[in-house]
């Protein structure tokens, strides 16, 4: 099976993801973007594992361990987003860089 | 410390010349009160001066030196060995040193009385005779320079004995720097004779030269370097200006040191190392050719002085000229015999001086005039000094100087190391010498003691000095006439003398009677007959402005490396340390800005970098 | 497929450790802190028991077999070992713990920090570090690295009602997530080019070549770049102070060393055995990182006003020493490890004294509530056991004597470097060194400094035998490392 | 414990460890009391060890345990002759360091720190003082080269101390900056230092530098320059050489009395030390071809802090300048690698720690009797205020400036000598090297009689009823500052002073006493002994 197209969508993915991470002043829009990085990284995996006729089955295995971490960390964020909300009244990543309060470590 | 070796001898005698003053100076410093110290240190002085008379007795006029080595050898890095050797020169310098330092302490008491410095005075000028023993007696040249560079010191201590008069100050900081400088060359000829000759020793480094084991080139530079030391010490041209500056300074300590013996110790240095001169072409004529310029310029400068002592310095110049120019064409016993001669009626016509000074309360000549009714006897004894200065017939400075002009008249005959023209040369520049002397004697003469009275001061505020300052230079008389026979004594330096010239007497003696006379008919009381020189007279009295050329070529120059050596601290190496500190810190403020706290910058910037990488290493490798 | 049971004992031990502190927690009403401190300890004792078991007899398991690569027959693969790399590695996450452990009782009694939950998220990260140290292929490597870091950003968060502390969470656990986003991306493109995720097949695959070696050079770029994230270097670095500041002084603490060891532990055994042969790819780029990490951590360091930020820059800095050997990794002329070693043992000794360090600091601000530099002036005074464990802490994380430790590990750490020809580099650490000295100075000048100000409130959280404990245990293997260092580097190969 | 060297070292550590602890509690004359009996207790201590030595062995009171066996570092302990001088010096200071603060006035700085029971102690200067006594003996002792790092390290930062906090009263801010910069200058040029080091335990596998010797003929090439290159820049920053000196000024100057003596009198000697000890011994070749650079920057040095000295206004920083010029006698007898440099190197380290020792304790009698250094403060015609004291620094200038028949004479000769040698065949340094080199040493040396002579008719000499000295502002009234100025040497500085002009005579009249054991080992620095 050919495996040039699967890649290619999986680095349009990741790309995606990345800019949304950087790009994104909402923190889940944020977080999507990550998911977008990891779901990349699942085809790629999935890809190669078909491509390269793994006795092993090695890349799919592979992939359910980082569908794992993805609901994981997922949820890791999405608490820490509500402790923000808590905290700011917001979840504005920019918004939350303007809080100066008990900084000690920028003396600039 | 290896064992004493001591080669035949009196060792014993050899060290206490330089111990026994040393254990003097020690005894004056913790005197409790002056009076004490005065007498601790006449005593002193008249022991060393025993102590050296008989170690002499026993030495004048024979060849074979005795000599003692202590601690020497088995040093295993300088090499040095206290090495001690006296022989007829050594001795003749030493009785000339032992007996004028002797007086001077008898002097001194009289003339620093009440000095609240007189203490530190007495123990410096016993410190400087042990300094000059050391250097009469080393046989080892490192020893020799540590007497050397020791009598300096003393000798700018002294002068700055008066340290709250600027002249004083500004003297002896002048002597001592130019000194020094000059110093380094004797420093420099030792390191080259040690690395050449293997050794130390003023004996070994002869022996060398004799049997020829050393390049030309070598003994060429050790001659120039040694030169150096020696013009500086005895102030001949061009280094001569620091010692008619050093006339602040006590006059009998100019008696002591810048007349009879450290100035003269140059002359000794080159008489000690002869061989070394004279088996050089370069250092002869260069020795005589300094020589010449110096002996006449110091007598044309003291010409136009103004000051008794200035005069006395600039004529110590020129007659220490004359004897460098003996030695120049190897004028061997000529020249130690004007070196005696002159340290005697020199020391006489200083302390002398010191006499006027203590009754009038300056040197200024201006100062004085009339003074022969009432000091009778610094009168007499100042004249006969001056005639010997001149060459009168017969004090010894007739003889002294007669024996310097016959060895340069035989030096234009017989072979010696100087080319002819340079003994001819010497020969004319010592007789145009002998007249201005002359002149510059006489003027002195009708000036300080004839005339009227200076209307500035009473008759009765002027007295002749006190005993203890009288004595010394009554005594000084004796050898200043006496010594002259002495002087032509067959082998009296173990060495062949110099016939008496019959020719050259009489002509000398024409030769300065005539200006005497000359400058008598000129003088009217009150009047300078240097005035007679006309403009001549201005440019003499400033001395041909040599100082100012130094200052020029010298000093400022060195002024100005010394601004640029701080402001190259201040600004540049200064600026660089300065520039790392400002830049860490800006760098360190830099990097707390780019915290921004918000982490899609910090992401952002991981990202690019990730990728950057990942295209450099893993696409292009 | 068979499990040796005492190759996994650690692991198993503190996990199970964890649930169960979390457990009591929940149903125990009274001394919850003692009760979680006391079985953490036991649980992490008990590691050091096994621990020392298994020192000296490597063993594997988890082993599967594969079709070898490039038809060599039938071979054994083992994701899970227990060897060389990994018992000092062990050593020092068990010990670190241990201290951490003790720390965190600074902030018993401090409401705002529940002691099941923080103890059972600890707990969690350590199994996670544990198992870092003994991964041998890709999955358990990702799968560790993950089990590290959630647990330690959720303890970022751990404290209630605190809005550095939910930011910083933020900040970590965004970088987090993207640089092992990245970490994973980098495995796929390892996997597809090489066929497998064994780090052995992967190494015989190199070894073979015919490998699409663009796409093998990316994929291990991107690998490296979650594991340097975790050790805090360039370009990784950003998070590290805003995260400190924000973490309370125990978490700082264990992010500062143990989970900046378990990052080691993977970049360390990941250039060791898969991509050995292909040093001279990744040798010059952790030259550059190394150089560049201890630089910027030691400039910004320089203007830092607060004890928290100025460890954590220097830990920054510091993690560009550990990296220096890692670019003469294998390359010396015997051809021995040294770099390797000379990585874990300065790793080692970073451990100790950055622990004793933040052990004072933890104390000071449980009785001042401040960790600005003023706050520790006159700390000699006040309080002679805090103020010389941290001087000693200090002078040993300067490298200079009477901490003679903190200097054999400068020696340790230029000698492959050195021996390997990389001038530069060699340069750059000579001057870091004395940069470093700068602001370490600083904090000393405050602690020994003889004027003692008045420390402002005095509110005393936390009973202050922990702290006490774990300043007296960092003290006094510092003096006992100084006076005999051939401690260290004999416990640590 | 069973060798002499231990105790050597011991004993100041042991000092410090009591005074530092006993602290308030004894009186700083008990401490100082104390200070003085360890010094002296390790000073006859190293005695006993030099003049018990076995012949056949070129190291005395030799002591070897391995320390960290995965790095072959040894505790490795030894003396020779050029190592004992050098220890004997540094107790003796540290001992008149001591007793100088038998009666330390620390008024003034208390004053400027505004409280002063805040005020760090006497005490606490006592032990640092004993731990800089320590550290430079241990690296003078040291025969493993990481042994010799940590000793070498080990003064730093305690020095740091010295400057920053009992140093000059009246700048705060610039005695800090002073102590930073000195630590940063040092440690930066000691970690390139251990750059060399590990280098040439890479090279060669091993640390001890017995063992290094003997494998020197083997260490040649490149790589081995960079190393000599190295280490050379980590001990010339120390020394310090030309152009690197300009830490040197602002820590001597802004340093306490006790501070200035040991930078001077034992700190520099480190740099010159490890010249002797490592470079030349163990990188012959790659030092020979760096020879001619070394003399090059040392004569320009020699020449350089002279004319600086010419135009400097404060009394401490000329006599810090004019150490540069003395180090660079010893960097050029080092320069010429033959036995007179050598010799040289040694012998003037020690003479410069004696007499600009002294120079600094008159310099600091001074200062606490004005409240200052500044020249132009201090007034002229010292010689009827203060006889002796004046007496004794008059003495200190002529010494330093190098007159004959004192200690600081033949460390110049033999410093020129060998530069004259190294330029005959088979020297290091061409023949046209070799007289430019002692050309500009020479005039070197009459720039520095120029700038002394010109400091003694400043400060001693001149018209004492100019001589009202202007007090330092906030110091102490007019009156007070002009009495104490008046007052002359008491016992304590007299003892201390006594010693030290003592010293500089022996050594210059028996300069035997150093040759002696330098020419024993000579031939084991110059390879002629292996």
């Amino acid at each position: 099976m050919p495996l040039l197209q699967p890649l290619l969508l999986s680095s349009a993915l990741f790309g995606i993801g990345v800019y949304g991470v950087l790009s994104r002043r909402n923190a889940v829009l944020a977080l999507m973007g990550v998911e977008l990085m990891l779901n990349a990284v699942m085809l790629n995996l999935v890809a190669f594992d078909v491509w390269l006729r793994d006795s092993l089955l090695t890349g799919q295995v592979f992939t359910l361990f980082v569908i794992a971490l993805a609901a994981a960390e997922i949820g890791l964020g999405l608490a820490i987003v509500l402790r923000l909300f808590r905290a700011y009244g917001t979840v504005d990543v920019d918004a939350l860089a303007d809080d100066r309060r008990a900084d000690p470590v920028h003396v600039t | 410390m290896t064992e004493l070796t001591s080669v035949g001898g009196m060792p014993w005698a050899l060290a206490s010349m330089i111990g026994l003053p040393v254990l003097v100076a020690l005894l004056v410093a913790t005197a409790r009160e002056a009076s004490q110290a005065a007498r601790i240190a006449i005593a002193g002085a008249g022991a060393t001066w025993i102590v050296v008379v008989v170690a002499a007795a026993g030495q004048l006029g024979d060849d074979v030196p005795q000599a003692g080595a202590y601690a020497g050898g088995g040093e295993p890095v300088l090499g040095v060995s206290l090495a001690l050797s006296f022989d007829a020169l050594s001795a003749a310098v030493a009785v000339l040193a032992a007996t004028i330092g002797l007086l001077v302490q008898v002097y001194s008491c009289a003339y620093l009385a009440g000095d609240p410095r007189y203490r530190s005075y007495a123990c410096i000028v016993t410190v400087f005779v042990a300094a000059m023993n050391t250097v009469l007696l080393a046989d080892d040249l490192i020893v020799l320079l540590v007497g050397w560079e020791v009598m300096g010191v003393c000798s700018y201590l002294l002068i700055a004995h008066h340290w709250e008069l600027p002249a004083a100050r500004d003297g002896a900081a002048k002597a001592f720097v130019m000194t020094r400088f000059a110093d380094l060359g004797l420093l420099v000829a030792i390191i080259v004779v040690g690395a050449s000759v293997g050794s130390y020793r003023i004996s070994d480094l002869l022996v060398a030269v004799e049997s020829g084991r050393l390049s030309d080139s070598t003994i060429t530079a050790v001659g120039l370097l040694v030169l150096l030391a020696v013009v500086g010490k005895s102030a001949q041209f061009p280094l001569h200006t620091w010692l008619p500056d050093a006339m602040p300074g006590p006059t009998p300590i100019s008696a002591l040191i810048h007349a009879a013996t450290m100035v003269a110790a140059g002359v000794y240095l080159v008489a000690r190392l002869l061989p070394v001169i004279a088996a050089s072409t370069v250092t002869a004529v260069a020795l005589g050719l300094l020589a010449v310029v110096t002996m006449v310029l110091g007598a044309a400068f003291a010409l136009a002085a103004d000051d008794v002592k200035r005069v006395l310095a600039w004529s110590t110049v020129s007659q220490l000229a004359y004897m460098f120019a003996a030695l120049a064409v190897s004028g061997y016993v000529a020249a130690i015999g004007h070196l005696i001669v002159h340290g005697a009626f020199k020391a006489l016509l200083f302390l002398a001086a010191g006499c006027l000074a203590h009754a009038v309360g300056s040197t200024a000549i201006a100062a004085m005039g009339g003074l022969r009714r009432p000091m009778p006897w610094t009168f007499w004894s100042t004249t006969i000094g001056l005639a010997a200065l001149v060459g009168l017939v017969p004090t010894a400075g007739f003889f002294s100087k007669d024996a310097v002009f016959g060895a340069a008249l035989d030096a234009t005959h017989v072979q010696t190391g100087a080319p002819v023209w340079l003994a001819w040369l010497v020969l004319v520049a010592g007789l145009a010498t002998a007249v201005l002397t002359a002149a510059y004697a006489t003027r002195l003469w009708l000036l300080v003691f004839f005339g009227a009275a200076r209307a500035s001061r009473q008759a009765d505020t002027v007295h002749e000095a006190p005993a203890a300052m009288r004595v010394p230079v009554a005594v000084l008389v004796v050898p200043t006439l006496l010594l002259g026979p002495a002087v032509l004594a067959p082998g009296w330096l173990g060495a062949q003398a110099e016939p008496f010239h019959l020719g050259i007497a009489v002509l000398s003696t024409v030769l300065v009677v005539l200006p005497g006379l000359a400058v008598w008919a000129a003088w009217r009381p009150g009047v300078d007959p240097a005035r007679r020189l006309g403009r001549a007279r201005r440019v003499l009295a400033r001395e041909l402005r040599v100082d100012d050329g130094y200052d020029r070529a010298v000093v400022r120059p060195v002024g100005g490396a010394a601004r640029l050596a701080v402001g190259g601290d201040a600004d540049v190496v200064e600026a660089y340390v300065r520039g790392t500190g400002w830049g860490a810190d800006r760098s360190s403020w830099l990097l707390g800005l780019a915290q921004t706290r918000n982490v899609a910058t910090y992401v952002s910037l991981s990202v690019v970098a990730v990728v950057l990488a990942g295209v450099l290493l893993g696409v292009l490798g | 497929m068979t499990f040796d049971w005492l190759a996994l004992a650690p692991v198993v031990i503190v996990s199970v450790t964890a649930v169960v502190v979390l457990l009591a927690d929940a149903f125990a009403g009274v001394r919850r802190w003692a009760m979680a401190t006391v079985g953490s300890i036991v649980a992490l004792v008990a590691c050091g028991v096994v621990t020392a078991v298994l020192d000296g007899d490597p063993r594997a398991t988890m082993c599967s077999q594969a079709a070898g690569v490039g038809g060599v027959g039938p071979v054994t693969r083992c994701s899970y070992a227990v060897d060389g790399f990994t018992v000092p590695l062990w050593w020092i996450v068990l010990a670190a713990s241990a201290l951490v452990v003790l720390l965190a009782a600074a902030s018993a009694s401090d409401l705002a920090t529940p002691p099941g939950e923080l103890h059972f998220l600890l707990l969690a990260s350590v199994a996670g570090a544990l198992t870092l140290a003994a991964a041998r292929d890709l999955v358990t490597l990702v799968v560790a690295l993950e089990l590290v870091s959630l647990p330690s950003i959720a303890l970022v968060a751990v404290r209630r009602g605190d809005h550095l502390a939910a930011r910083s969470a933020w900040t970590f656990f965004l970088a987090s997530v993207t640089a092992t986003a990245i970490t994973l991306m980098g495995a796929s493109l390892v996997y597809g080019a090489t066929g497998s995720v064994h780090y052995g097949d992967i190494a015989a695959a190199i070894e073979n070549g015919a490998l699409p070696l663009e796409v093998l050079r990316t994929g291990v770029v991107f690998l490296l770049a979650g594991l340097i994230f975790k050790i805090g270097a360039v370009p990784f670095h950003m998070w590290v102070p805003d995260t400190y500041a924000g973490a309370d002084t125990a978490v700082a603490a264990y992010l500062s060393v143990v989970s900046k060891t378990a990052g080691f532990a993977g970049l360390l055994i990941v250039l060791a055995l898969p991509f050995e042969a292909m040093s001279d790819t990744w040798s010059p780029m952790m030259a550059v990182v190394a150089g560049v990490t201890m630089t910027v951590g030691n400039l910004a360091a320089l203007r830092s006003s607060d004890a928290i930020g100025l460890l954590a820059w220097s830990s920054v800095a510091q993690a560009g020493f550990v990296l220096a050997p890692v670019a003469a990794l294998l390359l010396g002329p015997a051809g021995t490890d040294s770099g390797l070693y000379a990585s874990i043992r300065y790793l080692g000794i970073y451990a100790l004294a950055n622990m004793a360090a933040f052990a004072a600091v933890a104390h000071v601000r449980s009785r001042t509530g401040r960790t600005d530099l003023e706050s520790f002036r006159g700390l000699l005074r006040r309080d002679p056991l805090a103020g010389v464990t941290l001087s000693f802490a200090l002078l040993a994380l300067a490298g200079f004597p009477p901490a003679v430790i903190g200097l054999v590990a400068k020696y340790v750490v230029l000698r492959p470097v050195v021996e390997d020809g990389h001038a530069v580099l060699a340069v750059v650490m000579a001057v870091n060194v004395a940069i470093g000295l700068a602001y370490y100075l600083r904090f000393l000048v405050v602690v020994l400094s003889p004027a003692s100000v008045a420390s402002g409130r005095v509110l005393v959280v936390g009973q202050r035998h922990g702290p006490r404990l774990a300043m007296g245990l960092g003290l006094a293997a510092l003096l006992i490392t100084s006076a005999w260092p051939g401690l260290v580097t004999s416990v640590l190969l | 414990m069973m060798s002499g060297l231990l105790v050597v070292l011991l004993a100041p550590v042991l000092g410090a460890l009591a005074v530092g602890l006993a602290g308030a509690r004894w009186t700083p004359r008990a401490g100082a009391l104390v200070g003085v009996v360890v010094s002296l207790v390790s000073l006859a201590a190293v005695l006993v060890v030099w003049f018990t030595r076995s012949p056949e062995e070129s190291f005395a009171g030799e002591v070897d345990h391995v320390w960290i066996e995965a790095l072959s570092v040894h505790w490795h302990l030894g003396v020779d002759g050029a190592s004992v001088p050098l220890v004997c010096l540094t107790a003796v200071l540290s001992a008149l360091c001591c007793a100088w603060l038998a009666g330390e006035p620390t008024s003034l700085a208390d004053v400027s720190r505004g409280d002063t029971q805040a005020g760090p102690s006497t005490h606490a200067l006592l032990a640092l003082v004993l731990v800089v006594e320590a550290a430079s003996i241990g690296v003078f002792v040291a025969l493993d080269l990481l042994l010799f790092f940590v000793f070498f390290e080990l003064a730093l930062v305690p020095m740091w101390f010295v400057i920053a906090w009992w140093g000059d009263p009246h700048d705060e801010a610039g005695r800090r900056q002073a102590a930073t910069r000195f630590l940063l200058f040092t440690v930066t040029g000691s970690a390139l230092m251990l750059v060399g080091f590990v280098g040439l335990a890479a090279r060669t596998g091993t640390l001890q530098i017995p063992e290094l010797a003997t494998l020197a003929p083997g260490i040649t090439g490149t790589f081995e320059l960079a190393l000599a290159g190295a280490i050379a820049l980590g001990l010339a920053v120390k020394t310090p050489i030309w152009p690197l000196h300009i830490w040197l000024p602002d820590a001597h100057a802004s340093a306490p009395t006790v501070g200035s003596v040991l930078l001077a009198g034992v700190f520099l000697k480190l740099g010159t030390y490890g010249f002797i000890r490592i470079l030349v011994p163990v990188l012959p070749e790659p030092t020979a071809r760096l020879a001619p650079y070394l003399a090059g920057f040392a004569v320009v040095g020699i020449v350089y802090s002279a004319l600086a000295c010419l135009r400097q206004r404060d009394l401490k920083r000329l006599i810090a300048y004019s150490s540069v010029g003395h180090m660079g006698f010893v960097v050029l007898g080092i320069a010429t690698l033959n036995e007179s440099g050598m010799a040289a190197a040694i012998f003037a380290s020690v003479a410069h720690g004696v007499i600009t020792g002294l120079l600094f304790f008159l310099a600091g009698a001074i200062k606490d009797r004005h409240g200052t250094a500044v020249l132009a403060r201090l007034g002229h015609g010292m010689y009827t205020r203060a006889p002796w004291l004046a007496v004794a620094f008059g003495f200190g200038c002529l010494a330093s400036l190098g007159v004959p028949g004192l200690a600081g004479f033949w460390g110049e000769l033999l410093a020129l000598r060998g530069a004259y040698e190294a330029g005959l065949d088979g020297g290091v340094l061409s023949r046209a090297t070799a007289w430019t080199v002692l050309g500009v040493a020479a005039v070197g040396i009459a720039l520095t009689t120029a700038y002394f002579t010109g400091l003694m008719r400043r400060l001693l000499q001149g018209d004492p009823a100019a001589a009202e000295p202007v007090t330092a502002a906030g110091t102490a009234t007019a009156t007070a500052t002009a009495v104490a100025a008046a007052t002359d040497l008491d016992r304590r500085e007299a003892v201390v002073v006594g010693v030290l002009v003592l010293a500089t005579v022996l050594l210059g009249l028996l300069p035997l006493v150093l040759t002696a054991p330098i020419g024993e080992a000579l031939p084991w620095l110059l390879g002629g002994g292996r």
